[in-house]
C-alpha cells in the first residue's frame, strides 16, 4: 500500500473531535457523522461531539446487525452503517423541475446539494463509492469537506481489500484519522489537502511520536491482512459479462426483490421520475425518487416488465455491479462495503453469489 | 363541463373517504376542479349519475350491496376502489374463513335480523374496476395525487414495489435486520411512506401484497427474528386477508 | 286539525360518518313512530377478535372507526394493560393524552366546520359553506390540519395511526421532532378561540331536554382517558363495574340495540356529558371562553353541543400546547406487558363520547372474548328521544323544514355510525 | 456539472400537425436553437404535467428550425402528445442518443427495414438519402405494417415508390381484397433484395422479434452483423444514462443506442429477460 506523504500529521486527543466538529460548523457546514439512530449507528446530521456513538460498536453479519458495547470507548468503533453518503450526494427525493402551464418549466435541481456539508467518519469504501457514483451520474466531485477514518477493525461483511478500496485511505478526503487505543487512545490525523491542513492547524495537537504513527500503520495493515474472502473482481467481471439466464433459481428462491440492497448500496443510482400537478392543472412538478432494478415495474415496456422473474432481476443487479459497470464507467460498481449483505433481510451475500456465478461459468467452460 | 365525482360507501370504517376531507390543503382546490355530485359523508347534495369518477370505499357484505355495486358501476365512467376494504375485502374478510352464523350469534342477540353474506369481498370480485388505491387507510397524499392525475390525464403512479423502497428512501433503519423484529415490508406494497418501521415497529401489511411477493423466503427472515411461520401466517391474515397472494401464502406456510 | 298521515323518511342521512336513516310517522297530529336507524352492515369485530393476540387489539379495533381510531386504540390498550396488571409510565401516559388531544381537535373541527355548521347556516356542505365563508372554513381546515399533524407526529398518520401499543408507544418522538408543532399550536389556540365565537354566533334552536349525562370523570382533570364513570344523576362507578350498570337490549320500537342504565333507562354520552360533569376542570382559557359566550353547565340543549365542541377543542389545543412545551423524550417508549389470563376493562372519551372495551384473554395472550360499546350505540336512544321531542313541538313545520331540523338534530351527536360494532340492520322503507 | 437530464425542459411550440393513421400523428415542433440532429436520435417530450416519453425524430435532418415526431398513442403520455395542435406548447429536451450510421453507409448499398412505428426514425434516413442520393449506391426500403390502414406516411411512400433510385417494398400482415401489394411479414422481402452484401449497411427498426428475424435474414443474405444496425427500445426516463431503466447488458440504450450494431447487441437480445 503506497500512501503519499500527507501535508501534515498531528496526534489529537479524542476530545479534539468536538473542536473539529465545531470548526466545521463555524465554517458554515452541516456536519454528517456516524450517530445512533433507531437501533443502528448510521450517518446523519449531528450537532456536536455528544451525538457520536462513543463506546458503541456494531456486529454485522448477513441479514444481521447488532449494537454492542465497545469497552475501549472508541469514537469510530463501528464500520459502515445503513446510510451512506449517497443520501446527500444524490438524495432520495428531488424536485427536478416545477413550472406553470403558461410559463416555463423551471429547473430545481440544486447545482450541488452537498457543498455546505462536511462528512466526518467516511471509510475507504465510502470514499471510493463517492467517486464511483459521481462518475456514474456524470457529476463533478462536490466540495463537501471530508474527514475520513481508516478502519482498524473491519466487520465480517467488509471486503474492501478485495475491491481495492480500503481499509487505508490515501485520497478523496481532506483529513484522515486513524483512531488507535494502543499505546494510547488518540487520533493519528493527517491532512491530504491544503484546506485539510488548515483545519488541522486550527485544532492544535502534537506531531506524532513514532510509536503512535507506527501503531496506526500497523493496525490498518493488520486489518487489511485479516480481511478474508471477498470478490475476485476480474473473475466476476468476466463471468458476468454474458450471463446465462439459467442458474439463478437458487438465489431467486431466497431473494425478496425488496430492493434493500440497492437502496443501501452507496453506488446504486437507479431512479424513477413522477409528475405531480395541482388540482387546477396549472402547476406541475417533476420529482426524482430512488428506485431499484428489483422493482417489477422498473423495466415496464408496452405494459409488461422486461425482467419479470426475480432471478433475472438479481442477475441484472449483480452483472451490472460487477461486470457491466467496468464497460460503462471503467471501474467495478461494487466497493466492498458489505452494506447489501448486512441489510438484506434474508442475508443474501454478494460474495457468495459472485463466487457461485464464477463457478457456474467455470463449469460451463470445462 | 367539470368532471363529476361521486363517493360511495360499503362496509368500512369510513377512514378512506375521510382521507378526502383530510386533504385539508387541497380539499377546496379539488372541490373547485370537480363537481362533487355524491358524497354523503360530506354533503347533503345528491345528484343522479352518470358520474365521471366513482370512488368506492368498503367491501361487499350484504346481498343488497352486491346489487348496489352493479348499479354504481353502470353509473361511473371510471370506477376506483379506495382502500383495503374495497380492494381486498378488508379486515372484515376474516369472516370468510369462519362460520358467519356463529359470528353473528356471538355479537348479536337476534342474529336472525341480520341480512348478510357469508363473505366480505372486494369490489373487483363483483364488477370491473379501473384503478385501485391500496391501504388501510389509503394515503392522503396518494389519494390527492391520484385525483390530480385523473384530472390531468396522467397515469396515476401507484407503486407496486415493496415498502422497503420507501423505508430506505425515508432513511429508516431496517427493523427486520437491526433490532430483528418481524416486518411484512418486503412483501407489502409501498404507498404509505413506510410509516411503521419509522415508528419503531414492523410493517403489518395494511397496503396488501407487493408485486409477486416472496413470502416463503420472508418466513426464513421471520424465524431469524424469533417469530414462527404461524406468526407470519397470522400477520398475513389481517387487514388485507382477502388479497389472494396473502391468503394463499398464509395457507402454504 | 284534519286527519292526516305524515311520513318523513330520510334514507341516507348525510354528513354523518356511516350509514343511517330516519323514519317518522305522524298520524292525526300524534307521533306514531320515530326511528333513527343504522344500516351499516355488521363487520363482526368482537367475533374475529377472538383468538387474536392481545397485542393486536389496538390495530384491529382502530378499524372499527376511521374517525376516532385513537379512541379505540386507547380503550383497547388500557383494557389489555388492566388485564395484565401493568401501568404505563406517567411520561408515556401523558404522550397518550397528547395523541388523544390531536384526535379531539381533528374530529371536533371536522364535525363543526364541515358537517354541522352548514346546517345552521343553510348550506349543503362545508365545501359549499367555504364559498361564502372562506375565512371561517379556512380557519377550520387549518385547525383540523394541526390536530392531524399532531396525530401523525405521534402515530405516523392521521387515520389508523401506528404508534400506540399495549404498554406504551412503539417509539416515542424526540423533542426535536415535536418542536415544530409548537408554533402551529400557538396559531391553533387563536383559531380555536375564534371558533368558539363563530359557533356561538350560529342560530341555535331552543330544544332543552334534560337527560342523564354519563362520562368519564376525574377529580383533577377534564377526563379524556382516565377516571371513573359518573353521571349527572349521581352514578359513580369504576370502569370495571360497567356491565353491572349498563345493558344493551332491544326496545320495542326499534330493531337496533340500545344502551340503558339498568333500571334507569336512557342516557347520553359525548361533549355535553363531559362538560356537564367536569366544566370546572376545563383549561382556564376554555372555561373563560365558554362563559364569555354564555355557556355553562348544565347545558341541556343538544343543539348547543357544537359550542361545547368548540370549547373542548380549545381545551385540547391548550392542553396539547402545554404538554408539547414541556416535552422531554420519555426514557423508554413502553413497558413490557407479559400476558396474564384474566379480564380487563378500558374506557376513554372518544370525541363523541364514552367508549368502553372489555376483553378476556388467556395466559398466552389470546383473546377469548371481546366486548366493545361505542358512543353512538349508547346515544341512539337519546337521539330518538330528541327526535320525538322535536317532532312533537314542531308539527307546524313543513315536511321539508321538519326533516331538516331532525337531520340537524341527529348531527348534534356527531354520530359515528361506522363504529356501530354491533348495530342491527334496520328495515328501511324505501318506497 | 449538472447532469443533462436535470436541466430545465424547454417548452416549444407545436407548429404542425398531421394525422397519419387512426392512432398515429406527426407533430412538427419549432426548434429555434436548431442544434441539428442525426437520423435515429430522439427527444424526450413532456406534455405538461402528464409525464415524459422518448420519441424519435421522424423528419428531415436537413430542414432547419423544425423537428418532426411521429407518435403512436398507446398510453397516457402518447395520448396527450397526440392531442397537441399547432399553437400548443410541449416540453422537449434532446436530441439524445446515437443515431443511424449515415457515414458508414455512404458509398455503399443501403437496406432499410421498418416495421410499424419503427418507420418513424427510418423516415429521417430515407429523407437524408434522398437529399444526397449520389452518396449511396443501391437503396432498398422495406416497410411492413399490420394492415393497410396502419401504414404511415402513405403519401410520402407513394412518392418514394415513384422514384427510380429507390427500391421500395411495402407489405402488410393482413388486408382485404382492395390491397394490391404483398401480404406477408416484412422480413420475407429480405432474401429478394438485390444488393451487394459486402458493401451494404442495413438499418432495422421495429418490434424486437421482428428485428431479430430481419437481422438473421440479412446475415443469411451475406451482410455481416456489424453492418446491421437496429434501434432498440427500452423503458426510458432520463435519456442520459443516469436513471438505470434502459440498461440492457452493458448498454444504456439511451446513450449507447438506441441505434446499435447488431453484432454488439445480439448476444443480449438472445438471453431471456435481459
Ligand atoms: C428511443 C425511443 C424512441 C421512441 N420513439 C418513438 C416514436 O418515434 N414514436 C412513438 O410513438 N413511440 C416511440 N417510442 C415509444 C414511446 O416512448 C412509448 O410508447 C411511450 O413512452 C409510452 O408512454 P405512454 O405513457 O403513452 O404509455 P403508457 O402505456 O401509459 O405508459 C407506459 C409506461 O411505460 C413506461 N415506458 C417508458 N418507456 C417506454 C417505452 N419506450 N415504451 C413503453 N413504455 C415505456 C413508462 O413508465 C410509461 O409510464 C420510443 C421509445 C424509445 C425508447
Ligand atoms: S454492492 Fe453491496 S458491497 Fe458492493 S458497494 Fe454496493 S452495497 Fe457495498
Ligand atoms: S424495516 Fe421492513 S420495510 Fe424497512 S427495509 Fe426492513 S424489512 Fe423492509
Ligand atoms: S408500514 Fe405497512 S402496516 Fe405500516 S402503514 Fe405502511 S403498509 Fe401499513
Amino acid at each position: 500500500m503506497v500512501i503519499p506523504r500527507s501535508l501534515s500529521t498531528r496526534v489529537l486527543e479524542v476530545e479534539a473531535i468536538g473542536r473539529l466538529i465545531a470548526a466545521l460548523q463555524e465554517d458554515g457546514r452541516t456536519v454528517i457523522a456516524p450517530t445512533l439512530r433507531d437501533g443502528a449507528i448510521t450517518l446523519d446530521v449531528i450537532d456536536s461531539f455528544a451525538d457520536l456513538p462513543v463506546g458503541l460498536t456494531a456486529e454485522m453479519a448477513p441479514g444481521r446487525y447488532q449494537l454492542v458495547p465497545d469497552p475501549e470507548g472508541r469514537l469510530f468503533g463501528a464500520t459502515v452503517g445503513p446510510a451512506s453518503a449517497k443520501r446527500w450526494q444524490r438524495p432520495p427525493e428531488v424536485v427536478v423541475w416545477s413550472g406553470r402551464k403558461d410559463g416555463g418549466m423551471v429547473a430545481r435541481v440544486p447545482d450541488r446539494s452537498e457543498s455546505q456539508l462536511a462528512y466526518v467518519g467516511l471509510r475507504g469504501c465510502d470514499l471510493a463509492a463517492r467517486r464511483v457514483l459521481d462518475r456514474a451520474v456524470g457529476a463533478r466531485p462536490s466540495d463537501a469537506f471530508i474527514v475520513a477514518v481508516e478502519c482498524t477493525r473491519p466487520g465480517s461483511t467488509c471486503f474492501c481489500v478485495s475491491m481495492g478500496t480500503g481499509p487505508g485511505v490515501s485520497e478523496g478526503a481532506d483529513v484522515v484519522i486513524t483512531e488507535i487505543v494502543e499505546p494510547a487512545h488518540v487520533l493519528v490525523t493527517r491532512a491530504l489537502t491544503p484546506r485539510g491542513a488548515t483545519l488541522l492547524a486550527r485544532l492544535g495537537g502534537a506531531p506524532p511520536k513514532g510509536a503512535e504513527e507506527d501503531a496506526a500503520w500497523a493496525q490498518v495493515a493488520a486489518a487489511a491482512r485479516a480481511m478474508s474472502g471477498g470478490i475476485d473482481p476480474d473473475a466476476a467481471a468476466a463471468a458476468l459479462r454474458m450471463p446465462s439466464a439459467d442458474g439463478w433459481d437458487d438465489v431467486a428462491a431466497r431473494c425478496l426483490a425488496c430492493g434493500n440492497c440497492t437502496m443501501v448500496c452507496p453506488t446504486c443510482f437507479c431512479t424513477t421520475t413522477v409528475d405531480h400537478t395541482t388540482p387546477d392543472g396549472l402547476e406541475a412538478t417533476r420529482v426524482r425518487l430512488w428506485d431499484s432494478c428489483f422493482s417489477l415495474g422498473f423495466t415496464e415496456l408496452h405494459g409488461k416488465p422486461v425482467r419479470a422473474s426475480i432471478g433475472s432481476r438479481y442477475r441484472q443487479w449483480m452483472s451490472h455491479k460487477l461486470s457491466w459497470w467496468w464497460d460503462q464507467f471503467g471501474s467495478s460498481g461494487c466497493v466492498g462495503c458489505g452494506r447489501c449483505i448486512v441489510w438484506c433481510p434474508v442475508g443474501i451475500d454478494i460474495r457468495q453469489e459472485a463466487a457461485a456465478a464464477v463457478e457456474r461459468v467455470g463449469v460451463h467452460a470445462k | 363541463m367539470k368532471p363529476t365525482l361521486a363517493v360511495f360507501k360499503f362496509a368500512s370504517c369510513d377512514g378512506c373517504q375521510l382521507s378526502i376531507l383530510d386533504a385539508e390543503d387541497h380539499l377546496l382546490a379539488i372541490a373547485a376542479a370537480v363537481d362533487i355530485a355524491e358524497f354523503p359523508e360530506a354533503t347533503t347534495r345528491s345528484e343522479p349519475g352518470p358520474y365521471t369518477v366513482g370512488l368506492v370505499e368498503g367491501s361487499v357484505t350484504t346481498p343488497h350491496d352486491a346489487l348496489r355495486i352493479r348499479e354504481i358501476r353502470d353509473q361511473c365512467q371510471i370506477l376506483v376502489t379506495i382502500g383495503a376494504c374495497a380492494t381486498s375485502g378488508g379486515i372484515q374478510a376474516l369472516r370468510n374463513a369462519a362460520d358467519v352464523a356463529e359470528f353473528a350469534a356471538q355479537v348479536y342477540p337476534n342474529p336472525e335480523y341480520l341480512d348478510v353474506l357469508a363473505t366480505s369481498t372486494a369490489i373487483s370480485d363483483h364488477v370491473q374496476v379501473d384503478y385501485a388505491l391500496y391501504g388501510c387507510p389509503v394515503s392522503v397524499d396518494q389519494l390527492v395525487d391520484f385525483i390530480t392525475a385523473l384530472l390531468a390525464g396522467r397515469r396515476p403512479s401507484v407503486p407496486d414495489y415493496s415498502v422497503c423502497i420507501e423505508c430506505k428512501r425515508r432513511g429508516s433503519t431496517c427493523v427486520l435486520v437491526a433490532p430483528g423484529m418481524p416486518c411484512l415490508g418486503p412483501v407489502t406494497r409501498a404507498g404509505c411512506g413506510a410509516i411503521c418501521p419509522a415508528f419503531g415497529r414492523g410493517c403489518y401489511g395494511c397496503f396488501g401484497p407487493s408485486s409477486r411477493p416472496n413470502v416463503a423466503s420472508l418466513a426464513v427472515a421471520w424465524e431469524a427474528a424469533g417469530a414462527t411461520r404461524e406468526d407470519l401466517a397470522e400477520a398475513l391474515r389481517a387487514f388485507t386477508v382477502g388479497a389472494p397472494e396473502f391468503m394463499e401464502a398464509a395457507r402454504a406456510l | 286539525m284534519r286527519s292526516e298521515t305524515r311520513r318523513i323518511g330520510v334514507e341516507y342521512i348525510s354528513r354523518v360518518e356511516g350509514e343511517g336513516s330516519l323514519r317518522v310517522l305522524v298520524r292525526d297530529g300524534k307521533v306514531q313512530e320515530c326511528e333513527f336507524g343504522i344500516f351499516e352492515p355488521p363487520r363482526f369485530f368482537e367475533a374475529f377478535m377472538r383468538g387474536r393476540k392481545f397485542t393486536e387489539a389496538p390495530d384491529i379495533t382502530a378499524r372499527i372507526c376511521g374517525i376516532c381510531p385513537v379512541a379505540y386504540q386507547m380503550s383497547s390498550v388500557q383494557a389489555m394493560e388492566a388485564a395484565c396488571g401493568v401501568t404505563v409510565d406517567p411520561a408515556v401516559d401523558e404522550l397518550r393524552t397528547l395523541l388523544y388531544c390531536g384526535e379531539w381537535i381533528e374530529s371536533h373541527v371536522l364535525h363543526m366546520y364541515l358537517l354541522h355548521a352548514p346546517d345552521f347556516l343553510g348550506y349543503e356542505s362545508g365545501i359549499a359553506l367555504a364559498a361564502d365563508h372562506p375565512e371561517e372554513v379556512g380557519r377550520g381546515l387549518r385547525l383540523k390540519q394541526t390536530g392531524n399533524a399532531l396525530v401523525a407526529a405521534l402515530g405516523g398518520r392521521e387515520i389508523h395511526p401506528v404508534g400506540i401499543r399495549v404498554g406504551g408507544f412503539h417509539r416515542v418522538p424526540t423533542r426535536r421532532e415535536l418542536e415544530p408543532l409548537i408554533p402551529r399550536f400557538e396559531q391553533a389556540r387563536e383559531d380555536a378561540l375564534a371558533t368558539v365565537d363563530f359557533v356561538a354566533s350560529l342560530p341555535i334552536p331552543e330544544a332543552e331536554r334534560d337527560d342523564e349525562y354519563v362520562a368519564l370523570s376525574d377529580d383533577d382533570h377534564y377526563a379524556i382517558h382516565h377516571g371513573r364513570i359518573r353521571s349527572t344523576r349521581g352514578m359513580d362507578i369504576a370502569v370495571d363495574e360497567w356491565n353491572d350498570y349498563f345493558v344493551e337490549e332491544h326496545v320495542a320500537r326499534s330493531t337496533s340495540l340500545h344502551s340503558h342504565i339498568r333500571e334507569r333507562g336512557l342516557y347520553q354520552v359525548g361533549p355535553m356529558a363531559r362538560f356537564n360533569l367536569s366544566e370546572e376542570l376545563l383549561r382556564p382559557v376554555a372555561l373563560e371562553a365558554a362563559h364569555r359566550v354564555g355557556l355553562s353547565a348544565p347545558c341541556t340543549n343538544p343543539f348547543r353541543s357544537i359550542v361545547v365542541r368548540a370549547v373542548e377543542t380549545l381545551h385540547a389545543v391548550d392542553l396539547a400546547l402545554e404538554i408539547l412545551e414541556r416535552y422531554q423524550r420519555p426514557p423508554r417508549p413502553y413497558v413490557p406487558v407479559p400476558p396474564v389470563a384474566g379480564v380487563g376493562h378500558g374506557a376513554s372519551e372518544a370525541p363523541r363520547g364514552l367508549l368502553y372495551h372489555r376483553y378476556e384473554i388467556d395466559a398466552d395472550g389470546r383473546v377469548l372474548h371481546a366486548q366493545i360499546v361505542p358512543p353512538t350505540a349508547q346515544n341512539q336512544g337519546s337521539i330518538e328521544a330528541d327526535l320525538l321531542h322535536l317532532v312533537e313541538r314542531n308539527l307546524e313545520l313543513t315536511d321539508a323544514d321538519l326533516q331538516h331540523l331532525l337531520e340537524q338534530s341527529i348531527r348534534n351527536y356527531d354520530p359515528c355510525i361506522s363504529c356501530s360494532v354491533h348495530f342491527l340492520r334496520l328495515e328501511v322503507d324505501r318506497g | 456539472m449538472v447532469p443533462v437530464a436535470e436541466v430545465a425542459v424547454a417548452t416549444r411550440e407545436v407548429i404542425g400537425f398531421h394525422r397519419e393513421t387512426e392512432d398515429t400523428v406527426t407533430l412538427t415542433i419549432e426548434d429555434r436553437e436548431a442544434r441539428g440532429f442525426l437520423p435515429g436520435q430522439f427527444f424526450m417530450l413532456s406534455p405538461f404535467g402528464i409525464g415524459e416519453s422518448a420519441i424519435s425524430i421522424s423528419g428531415d435532418p436537413g430542414r432547419p428550425g423544425a423537428i418532426e415526431h411521429t407518435i403512436r398513442s398507446v398510453g397516457m403520455v402518447t395520448a396527450a402528445l397526440s392531442s397537441l395542435r399547432p399553437g400548443d406548447r410541449v416540453g422537449a429536451r434532446g436530441p439524445y442518443g446515437v443515431g443511424w450510421p449515415m457515414e458508414a453507409a455512404t458509398g455503399g448499398d443501403l437496406v432499410v427495414v421498418a416495421g410499424g412505428i419503427g418507420l418513424a426514425p427510418l423516415r429521417s434516413v430515407v429523407r437524408q438519402v434522398i437529399g444526397a442520393r449520389h452518396r449511396f449506391r443501391r437503396v432498398a426500403v422495406l416497410i411492413g405494417a399490420r394492415a393497410p390502414s396502419e401504414l404511415l406516411f402513405q403519401q410520402e411512400i407513394h412518392e418514394w415508390r415513384g422514384r427510380f433510385d429507390l427500391d421500395v417494398h411495402v407489405t402488410v400482415d393482413s388486408a382485404d381484397a382492395s390491397w394490391m401489394g404483398p401480404i406477408d411479414v416484412v422480413t420475407r422481402l429480405i432474401p429478394r433484395m438485390d444488393v451487394d452484401p459486402a458493401k451494404s449497411v442495413a438499418m432495422v427498426c421495429g418490434p424486437e422479434v421482428m428485428m431479430r428475424f430481419a437481422a438473421a435474414d440479412l446475415e443469411r443474405l451475406g451482410i455481416s452483423s456489424d453492418r446491421i444496425y437496429v434501434s432498440m427500445e427500452r423503458n426510458m426516463q432520463c435519456a442520459v444514462g443516469v436513471c438505470g431503466h434502459c440498461q440492457m447488458g452493458p448498454f444504456f440504450i439511451c446513450k449507447d443506442g438506441p441505434v446499435l450494431p447488431y453484432s454488439r447487441i445480439a448476444p443480449y437480445m438472445g438471453v431471456r429477460e435481459t
